[in-house]
């Protein structure tokens, strides 16, 4: 059980694929103008990953080492393609919105990078949820991403989602005069906000490790005197 | 206990700063004789916000507050920051550029000495892109109500159409996206509308001013000639050269010097010692780079006035260009300065 | 459909063979990497990393079974250079693994020492030097501090000592800055 | 001829593929620490994409257009990088040693260069021909390499500076990333002017 | 598959080890070649059916529903690039009847002098020469600044700028004051942007001039025909 | 002949503060009360003692030996009995001891005899071994042994120059010896142009001791030398570095790594030749300089000094003010500040300088570099100072070392016009010292490597015998009866492991008893800290057990 726990925790933070290992950064940053984009093709990463995931640890028993790369390349643009087509098919809006990165999570390092450190060494459990969680740690932070985006930019969050409920519409959160900082939609902001949000991670993960270290001193202390109690004996 | 040396020559990072910003002053009284005393209270706005933004960063940062509140650099971004916004900006434009060029541009990156790029250059890019609009009223030459002012930066800006005006950069950049129009790019370019006739419409004066006061710089020896002189050089030759190429569709060398930021940039803004090139080949490739993209991001590009981007630009290969500039060392001159 | 899988088909057999090819003629051998590990690494040979000696530290990072800070003689210093070689982002010395300490040779207390030849054998770098029975010493100039001796002597008998600063050894210090290290 | 010329420099500054289109980010992250391998990689990425631009031409003209399997694009585009990747990299081992030492560790990472297949898909999307295709790739890949070696360059000096705790390392690259990409919305309406 | 496979590279392995990687690739391709088309087939005809509701959903943008009764798709015309419409590709145009008679034309236009590039428009030109609606359809004008000519974007939502074109045609404002006021004409602008403005309007005024020239020989043409200038 | 003077880059104009010390002539300080001679006399080299507490000695008689190619003799300064020999704090800036000879005076100050030396009898090499014997060392401040520069070189040495540019403010000890010994001087000067053959001879004075420029041409003068030129060059520190007076005066850039000689250079200090000349015709070993007591204090002047004098009993000689706070040794921009005033003075003490806090104020604090590039014009190496301190303050040592750290000559310029108060030098010194201990280091590493590495092959290879050994062990024993194939198994049981054991179990005991008398309670009093500490070695030691089980032998 804690060992897909420990899968879980790594997917979703200390492995987190944008926030500790960095890659995946162009859907990201370009797809998280606003929280729909963001989510949407967060959800369209996870699906991803979790199918290449599932079905490269199904088959890896016959994939042979030299050409594990290509195969795996193939698989994962075929269940890209798959995702492109059916995104396609039924959110045809949000499909000219997010573009050419639908096709893209082809190469997003991530799902390469997942599949071939994990799906290929480990069961079809282990690795589905490998990519499930690993995709969750995804979307959390591009939704996180997306929403700041939008909110900074435009004072509204959830602006699009007729894309993909035509009978919902966007919230406007700030006030409508808010004159909006478009810096925050473009580019420059991308990175600014994800600078600041791994700072906040590392700023967390410091929190975490002095914890740590405070409890491992006290626990030393205690082991201590049980060494001094031992001793004589 | 300190080491030798143990006498040192007087000087401060505070005095080079308070005489940069003396520097600043015969340019800025011409601003204020031409349009009005509103750019003092964008000085005085973003002179505030600066001061307190570098204060809270330095508390969060624990640094020592006021050795480096009292170190002036601060204020120098304030002043540029303010000189280069349109004086009847609103006052949250000027707060938030002031805001985000000590805090983003400055202290993220450890505060004065460190930063890569020209902070008050990012203030005004950051607010160009975001607010075009607002970042292109520039005031009128005469209209120096101070009340009408002081009620655009604070209040409604339903007055504002009586007392702008399009700078002359925006007016020849408005002429030449319109085919229509470009039989008034003359007019522009001729600038007899005011004061002068080097086509500046007031601002002229105010580059002069600005003039003056690099050359205390100069002789303060604070900056070197370097900078100025390869940029305005370069300006000049290659609006020059386009100029006497198609002069109905490039605007002259007069123009492009007395117009925009120019003058301030030669001397106060490519010349940060901090975010430039450091080496003498590297200011003058520095400097020299700046010009050639202002004029073409002046002449081609969609902003007005291109010397923040410019100046960002050439921020970013700085240290390129300071590595490949490095002068030879003693003994070293018929290699380059590395060591054996 | 069935251009698609044909056209496919053809790309796949001619990138199949091209691959299986490559891949078996182009075979790299040996690994360069460990050899430069290896050298940033401080040969204490102490097991603080957690491996029997700092080659096979080195043989774990670049398989990427290990992390780089786990070398606590090595220190920032020691991370900074790897993180370098490897194009990895700095971490500070993790904390499971130790802390950076001055550096110390061991010395055996002359007195003490019984003789038993188990420092020797414990002894990474062949520092000690004694017969059986008779009383061991620690080569000073050869002993890496990395307190593998101390463990197995039956009598406690050896000690880690800072090494002293003479004016030989002395190094200027950095400059104390009245300005506080970023927080 | 002028317009070839705004497809390169479009490419290389206007629509500069890190900064503008926001491709190739985590080669630009990851293998921008030091100058030389940013240039290495750099040139092998310069090297790649432009052929990969010429070959997915190829293959999208004809051989997915006349049998209408545009849905194959993201498949045979991508596989068609892998293959001239590894080609390049069997071709450069046999006839330069010394060139495979500089780029070789940077070809693998290539295919995961989002970029490299990004490009070749806008080439389809922007309809150049061949020639556009080519030179539209080549432009990218300069942008790119462009971008990297910049911004290694002040990484390198970022690297000693007094940067708060929590910013060090990606942070901070980001930050700096943004602002370069500020400064490169100068050259914004470049290419429009006529 | 996690541990490379131990071999010896002699001559006639490779090419053993070739052809059955070969065979393996090959497999892994026509499964997922298979499932791809399988899906595409699956999906062609949902796919089909977006484009056409995007069309249509265009179209209804400047042309109500309500406004006339034939099957639009079916009665189009291919218009080949069309220099005084600003395009420089090939394009459709719809024909609108009510009843049989030919009500509207709807059709693309561009102006191609906006501050950032090009403005595309969608134009419906009802038969009696009044301009029934035109709206942008795509554009980079300076978020903030040139987008209000995007309804989406007007601040102003009960009457966004670009509707103050609507239902007007020359006999009402006479080419020469189809233009934006700064340059003498009756439309308003936004001040500080007046160069999207401008070149919407002149653009639109070209359209309405455009399809009240052509306006016979486009509805004499059959359904699917294509346009050409000289032809009467 | 006035030769075309050169100009070097950079450089500062402190104020010179000459005219406190330089009108008064040379004294003699008074003998003190005990001397300090340590025995290292450069950073290089170490002379070995030999002589015994006890022992009586004469002025100039040999108390430590030159050993090694960069050791010079040292001699005792005066006559009188040696007290001790232990560590003393030597003038370094850190201030730690170093094993010194300690001389109690008997007031004669007898001399041993003494014998001219007849050098152009003898051959070059024999000279400069007897200037080596002499205990000849440069006295310009780095004590490098003058034998070795006196040697040939590759090239021969077409030039010699003297060094008279005295550029540190405050200090007039050249000046005063210029012009009241110039024809010591030359005549020094001469002899080392005998020695090395060099065709001229330069002296190098700063324009701002004029009396000295003309105390020396009359000098020229007199001899009737032709070859030597004395040459007033431009007042501006640091002219008097080597490096620079060779640029000034010969227009030669010496890089760094290169020597002098290469180029057919070599330079001097005036005290130098004149110590040269008193050595060889005279025949005294060095064993006194003439150093510049200033600063602030009320009787400033210079004094001829016997080597290892303590500075405290020189300092009544100048009268120190009461607002005193710190003594330097040298001038203001390169001196040491000194942490003790029971240093001696040492050959290449040129100054002894007080300071207070009007006179050298203690630096405001530092703030960050702005890059303004004041320190670039100045540095006289044509450095970049501040990309030094850049990478220095971070610790990256390989661009400080690209950025030619090494070329610095630590001459103080630069962190005397920084606006921000940085004290950049000490960044580079501590840069420098810091890549020298981690080229030490890595040398150390590498021979831990070998031999961690031979030490794996040779237990391998014991592995191995034993194995072989085992082996037929066992196909002996299993031809044996079953009762003995326990022992077979256990062949390590021998009986001298039995017998070992035993010695250490008895040993264990005794030493048990030793301890508990030897170190009582050296476990007791932890702090929590150490006692964490203790645990964690603890645990890790049975951690290491487990680990280095396989790498021990097992056969006990
Ligand atoms: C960054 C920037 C972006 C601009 N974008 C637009 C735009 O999209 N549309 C436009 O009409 N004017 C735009 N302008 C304004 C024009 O440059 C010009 O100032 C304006 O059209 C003049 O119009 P006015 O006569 O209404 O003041 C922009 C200006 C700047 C500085
Ligand atoms: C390692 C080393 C070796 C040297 N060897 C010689 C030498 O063989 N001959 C020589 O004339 N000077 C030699 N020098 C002396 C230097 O050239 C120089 O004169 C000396 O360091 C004193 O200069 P300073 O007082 O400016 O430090 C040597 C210096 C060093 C550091
Ligand atoms: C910055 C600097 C300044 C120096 N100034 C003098 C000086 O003024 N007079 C002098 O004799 N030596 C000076 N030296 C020492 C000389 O470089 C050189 O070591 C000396 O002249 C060699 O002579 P010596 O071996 O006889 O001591 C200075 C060295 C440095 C690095
Ligand atoms: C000559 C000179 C020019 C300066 N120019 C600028 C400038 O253009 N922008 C700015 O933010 N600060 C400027 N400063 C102030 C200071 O260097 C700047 O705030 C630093 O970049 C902060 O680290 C200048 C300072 C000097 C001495
Ligand atoms: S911890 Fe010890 S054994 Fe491990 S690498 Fe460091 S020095 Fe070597
Ligand atoms: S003597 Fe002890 S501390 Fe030193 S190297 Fe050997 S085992 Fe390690
Ligand atoms: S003088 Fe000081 S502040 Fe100026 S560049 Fe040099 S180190 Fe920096
Ligand atoms: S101390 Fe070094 S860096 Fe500074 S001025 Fe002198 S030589 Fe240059
Ligand atoms: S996602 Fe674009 S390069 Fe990784």
């Amino acid at each position: 059980m804690s060992a897909y726990k420990d899968i879980a925790w790594n997917g979703l933070w200390k492995q987190n694929t944008i926030l500790a290992q960095v890659l995946g950064l162009c859907p990201l940053l370009a797809t998280s103008t606003s929280l729909v984009n963001a989510v949407s093709l967060g959800l369209a990463t996870i699906v991803v990953m979790m199918l290449s995931n599932f079905a490269i640890s199904a088959l890896r028993a016959l994939i042979p080492y030299e050409i594990r790369i290509p195969v795996f390349i193939l698989i994962i643009a075929a269940l890209v393609t798959v995702v492109d087509l059916a995104f396609n098919a039924f959110l045809h809006d949000l499909y000219l919105v997010l573009g050419i990165f639908i096709p893209l999570i082809v190469t997003n390092c991530i799902v390469l990078a997942r599949v071939e450190a994990f799906a290929a060494k480990n069961g079809l459990r282990a690795a589905t949820l490998d990519g499930l969680m690993m995709g969750i740690g995804f979307v959390w932070v591009i939704a996180l991403l997306g929403a700041v985006r939008e909110l900074i930019g435009q004072g509204t969050l959830f602006s699009g989602i007729e894309m993909i409920f035509p009978t919902l519409s966007g919230f406007q959160i700030l006030p409508v005069e808010y004159p909006g900082f478009l810096i925050a939609m473009l580019p420059p902001g991308a990175f600014f906000v994800l600078g600041l949000l791994i700072a906040g991670r590392n700023w967390m993960d410091a929190r975490a490790n002095e914890r740590i270290r405070e409890q491992r001193i006290h626990h030393q202390g205690d082991q201590a005197t049980d060494h001094a109690n031992s001793a004589p004996a | 206990m300190n080491n030798s040396p143990y006498s040192l020559k007087p000087a401060s990072v505070q005095s080079v700063m308070l005489r940069v910003l003396f520097a600043l002053l015969p340019g800025l009284a011409a601003y204020v004789w031409l349009f009005g005393a509103g750019i003092l209270v964008q000085i005085v706005l973003a002179s505030v916000t600066a001061l307190a933004a570098e204060a809270v960063m330095l508390k969060l940062r624990g640094k020592p507050l006021m050795m480096f509140l009292g170190d002036g650099s601060a204020l120098v971004t304030a002043w540029l920051i303010a000189l280069t916004f349109p004086s009847i900006a609103p006052w949250w434009l000027t707060v938030l550029g002031t805001l985000l060029a000590i805090v983003v541009a400055k202290h993220l990156y450890g505060g004065l000495g460190q930063n890569p790029f020209n902070p008050a250059m990012v203030a005004f890019a950051l607010m160009i892109v975001a607010y075009p609009l607002l970042m292109s009223q520039w005031p009128r030459v005469g209209a120096t109500d101070f009340a009408v002012q002081w009620e655009a930066i604070f209040g409604s800006r339903q007055v504002l159409d009586a007392v702008t005006m399009a700078t002359p950069l925006d007016a020849l950049r408005t002429v030449l996206r319109d085919p229509e129009q470009r039989a008034m790019i003359g007019g522009i370019l001729g600038g007899k509308a005011t004061f002068g006739n080097i086509g500046g419409r007031g601002w002229e004066w105010i580059a002069a001013g600005y003039f003056l006061g690099g050359l205390y710089l100069l002789q303060q020896r604070i900056i070197t000639w370097h900078m100025p002189v390869a940029f305005l050089a370069t300006l000049f030759a290659v609006s020059g050269a386009f100029a006497l190429y198609e002069p109905e569709r490039f605007a002259g060398p007069g123009f492009q010097l007395f117009t925009g930021g120019a003058m301030l940039a030669a001397f106060f803004i490519v010349t940060d010692p901090v975010s430039g090139a450091t080496t003498p080949r590297g200011k003058l490739i520095f400097a020299a780079g700046a010009a050639v993209l202002t004029w073409i991001i002046r002449t081609f590009g969609a902003y007005p006035d291109g010397i923040a981007f410019a100046v960002l630009l050439m921020n970013i290969a700085a240290p390129l260009i300071d590595m490949y500039t490095q002068p030879p060392v003693f003994g070293h001159k018929d290699k380059r300065g590395d060591s054996p | 459909m069935f251009e698609a899988i044909l056209v496919m088909a053809l790309g796949a057999i001619v990138l199949g063979a091209a691959l299986g090819y490559a891949a078996v003629r182009f075979r790299v051998e040996g690994d360069p990497l460990v050899e430069k590990i290896d050298a940033i690494l401080p040969q204490t040979q102490c097991g603080q990393c957690g491996f029997p000696g700092c080659k096979p530290y080195a043989q774990a990072i670049a398989k990427g079974e290990a992390d780089i800070n786990c070398c606590p003689p090595g220190g920032d210093e020691g991370i900074h250079k790897l993180a370098d070689l490897l194009g990895r982002e700095f971490k500070s010395l993790s904390a499971e693994h130790g802390i950076e300490k001055p550096k110390s040779v061991a010395v055996i207390d002359e007195q003490a020492c019984i003789g038993c030849t188990l420092c020797i054998q414990a002894c990474p770098v062949d520092a000690i030097v004694g017969a059986a029975k008779q009383m061991h010493t620690v080569v000073g100039a050869q002993c890496t501090g990395c307190e593998l001796c101390i463990a197995p002597c039956p009598v406690d008998c050896i000690r880690m000592v800072p090494i002293q600063e003479t004016v030989d050894t002395w190094k200027w210090k950095y400059p104390v800055v009245p300005i506080r290290q970023a927080a | 001829m002028t317009s070839y010329l705004f497809v390169v420099l479009g490419a290389v500054l206007v629509n500069n593929v890190v900064f503008v289109r926001i491709l190739g980010l985590c080669p630009f992250m990851g293998v921008s620490k030091k100058l030389e391998t940013a240039i290495g990689m750099g040139a092998a990425t310069t090297f790649v994409l432009t052929m990969a631009c010429g070959a997915s031409y190829v293959i999208d003209r004809w051989l997915l257009i006349p049998n209408q399997l545009e849905y194959l694009r993201t498949l045979s585009f991508i596989v068609t990088i892998a293959a001239i990747v590894q080609l390049t990299e069997l071709v450069i081992q046999k006839t330069s040693p010394l060139l495979h030492q500089v780029l070789g560790i940077y070809l693998p990472l290539i295919t995961t260069n989002c970029a490299v297949l990004g490009i070749p898909l806008l080439n389809v999307s922007l309809r150049h021909n061949f020639l556009e295709s080519l030179l539209f790739g080549f432009g990218s890949a300069v942008g790119f390499t462009l971008a990297l070696v910049l911004f290694a360059g002040i990484r390198e000096r970022l690297e000693a500076a007094d940067v708060p705790i929590h910013f060090r390392g990606t942070a901070i690259a980001m930050i700096t990333a943004g602002l370069m990409s500020l400064a490169f919305m100068g050259f914004a309406g470049l290419d429009k002017y006529k | 598959m996690s541990e490379p496979v131990e071999v010896t590279p002699r001559e006639s392995s490779v090419l053993r080890i070739s052809l059955r990687t070969a065979a393996i690739m090959l497999a892994f391709t026509l499964v997922f070649t298979a499932l791809m088309a399988g899906t595409y087939k699956a999906t062609e005809p949902l796919v089909a059916a977006s484009l056409l509701a995007e069309k249509l959903r265009l179209i209804g943008e400047v042309l109500p529903p309500g406004e006339y009764d034939n099957d639009l798709m079916a009665d189009a015309i291919t218009l080949p690039p069309q220099r005084s419409l600003g395009l420089d590709d090939e394009t459709r145009i719809w024909r609108a009847r009510k009843q049989g008679a030919p009500a509207a034309l709807v059709f693309e236009a561009a102006a191609p002098d906006g501050y950032s590039g090009r403005i595309g428009l969608i134009v419906a030109v009802a038969t009696d020469g009044k301009l029934i609606a035109v709206r942008v359809i795509a554009h980079k004008e300076t978020p903030g600044l040139g987008d209000y000519i995007d309804p989406k974007k007007d601040k102003n939502k009960t009457r966004p700028w670009i509707t103050q074109f609507s239902n007007l045609g020359f006999d009402s404002v006479p080419p020469k004051k189809w233009r934006v006021k700064k340059d003498g004409g009756r439309f308003d602008q936004m001040s500080g942007a007046t160069i999207s403005a401008r070149a919407v309007t002149n653009a639109s005024s070209r359209a309405l001039a455009w399809a009240v020239k052509h306006r016979d020989a486009l509805f004499a043409l059959p359904a699917n025909g294509r346009f050409e200038e000289n032809k009467p | 002949m006035i030769p075309k003077l050169f100009t070097f880059k950079g450089g500062v104009k402190p104020a010179s503060h000459k005219d406190e010390s330089a009108d008064t002539p040379i004294r003699v300080a008074p003998l003190p009360s005990r001397l300090i001679i340590p025995l290292r006399q450069s950073a290089r080299a170490v002379a070995r003692c030999v002589v015994e507490p006890g022992q009586a000695v004469l002025k100039g008689e040999v108390i430590a030996a030159a050993e090694g190619p960069m050791c010079t003799a040292v001699h005792a300064p005066t006559s009188g009995t040696v007290l001790a020999i232990e560590p003393q704090p030597v003038p370094h800036p850190s201030g730690l001891p170093a094993p010194s000879i300690i001389i109690e005076p008997d007031g004669k100050d007898r001399w041993i005899d003494l014998t001219p030396f007849d050098y152009r009898a003898a051959t070059a090499q024999q000279t400069r071994d007897y200037l080596r014997d002499c205990g000849i060392v440069g006295l310009g401040g780095a004590g490098f042994p003058s034998h070795v520069k006196l040697g040939p070189g590759e090239k021969g040495i077409d030039t010699l120059i003297i060094n008279g540019a005295e550029c540190e403010p405050w200090i007039t000890c050249d000046d005063r010896l210029m012009r009241e010994r110039a024809e010591m001087v030359l005549a020094g000067a001469a002899i080392m142009r005998h020695i090395t053959g060099a065709r001229r001879i330069l002296v190098g004075i700063e324009d701002n001791k004029p009396l000295a420029v003309e105390s020396m041409k009359a000098a020229v003068e007199k001899l009737g030398e032709r070859a030597i030129d004395v040459i007033a060059v431009p007042t501006r520190y640091p002219a008097g570095g080597e490096k620079q007076l060779i640029r000034v005066l010969t227009g030669i850039e010496i890089p760094y790594g290169k020597l002098s000689t290469h180029f057919g250079v070599q330079c001097f200090n005036v005290g130098s030749a004149h110590a040269v000349f008193r050595a060889v015709a005279h025949g005294e070993p060095l064993v006194s300089r003439i150093l510049t007591l200033s600063g602030n204090m009320a009787k400033p002047g210079n004094f001829e000094v016997l080597i290892g004098t303590p500075i405290r009993e020189l300092l009544p000689l100048a009268e120190p003010r009461a607002d005193t706070d710190r003594y330097l040794m040298g001038g203001p921009m390169m001196g040491v500040a000194l942490q003790s005033l029971d240093i001696p003075v040492v050959k290449g003490t040129n100054c002894i300088l007080a300071g207070s806090p009007t006179l050298f104020p203690p630096p405001p604090p530092e703030m960050p570099c702005i890059r303004c590039g004041e320190c670039a014009k100045v540095c006289p190496a044509e450095l970049q100072p501040f990309q030094l301190y850049w990478f220095s303050r971070a610790k990256i040592f390989g661009k400080t070392q690209e950025y030619s750290l090494f070329d610095c000559i630590e001459c103080g310029c630069c962190s005397y016009v920084c606006p921000s108060r940085i004290p950049l030098v000490d960044y580079f010194r501590f840069a420098k010292g810091e890549i020298w201990a981690r080229e030490k280091e890595k040398a150390a590493a590498d021979i831990a490597r070998q031999r961690y590495e031979l030490r794996l092959a040779r237990e391998e290879r014991e592995k191995e015998e034993k194995a072989a050994k085992l082996a037929a062990k066992t196909a002996a024993g299993r031809e044996k009866a079953a009762a003995t194939l326990a022992i077979a198994e256990r062949p390590a049981a021998t009986p001298e492991d039995e017998a070992k054991k035993s010695l250490i179990a008895a040993a264990l005991e005794r030493a048990k008893a030793q301890k508990e008398q030897a170190h009582p309670g050296n476990v007791s009093n932890l702090t929590p800290e150490q006692e964490a500490e203790v645990a964690a070695i603890e645990v890790r030691r049975t951690e290491i057990r487990e680990m280095a089980k396989p790498h021990l032998r097992q056969d006990d």
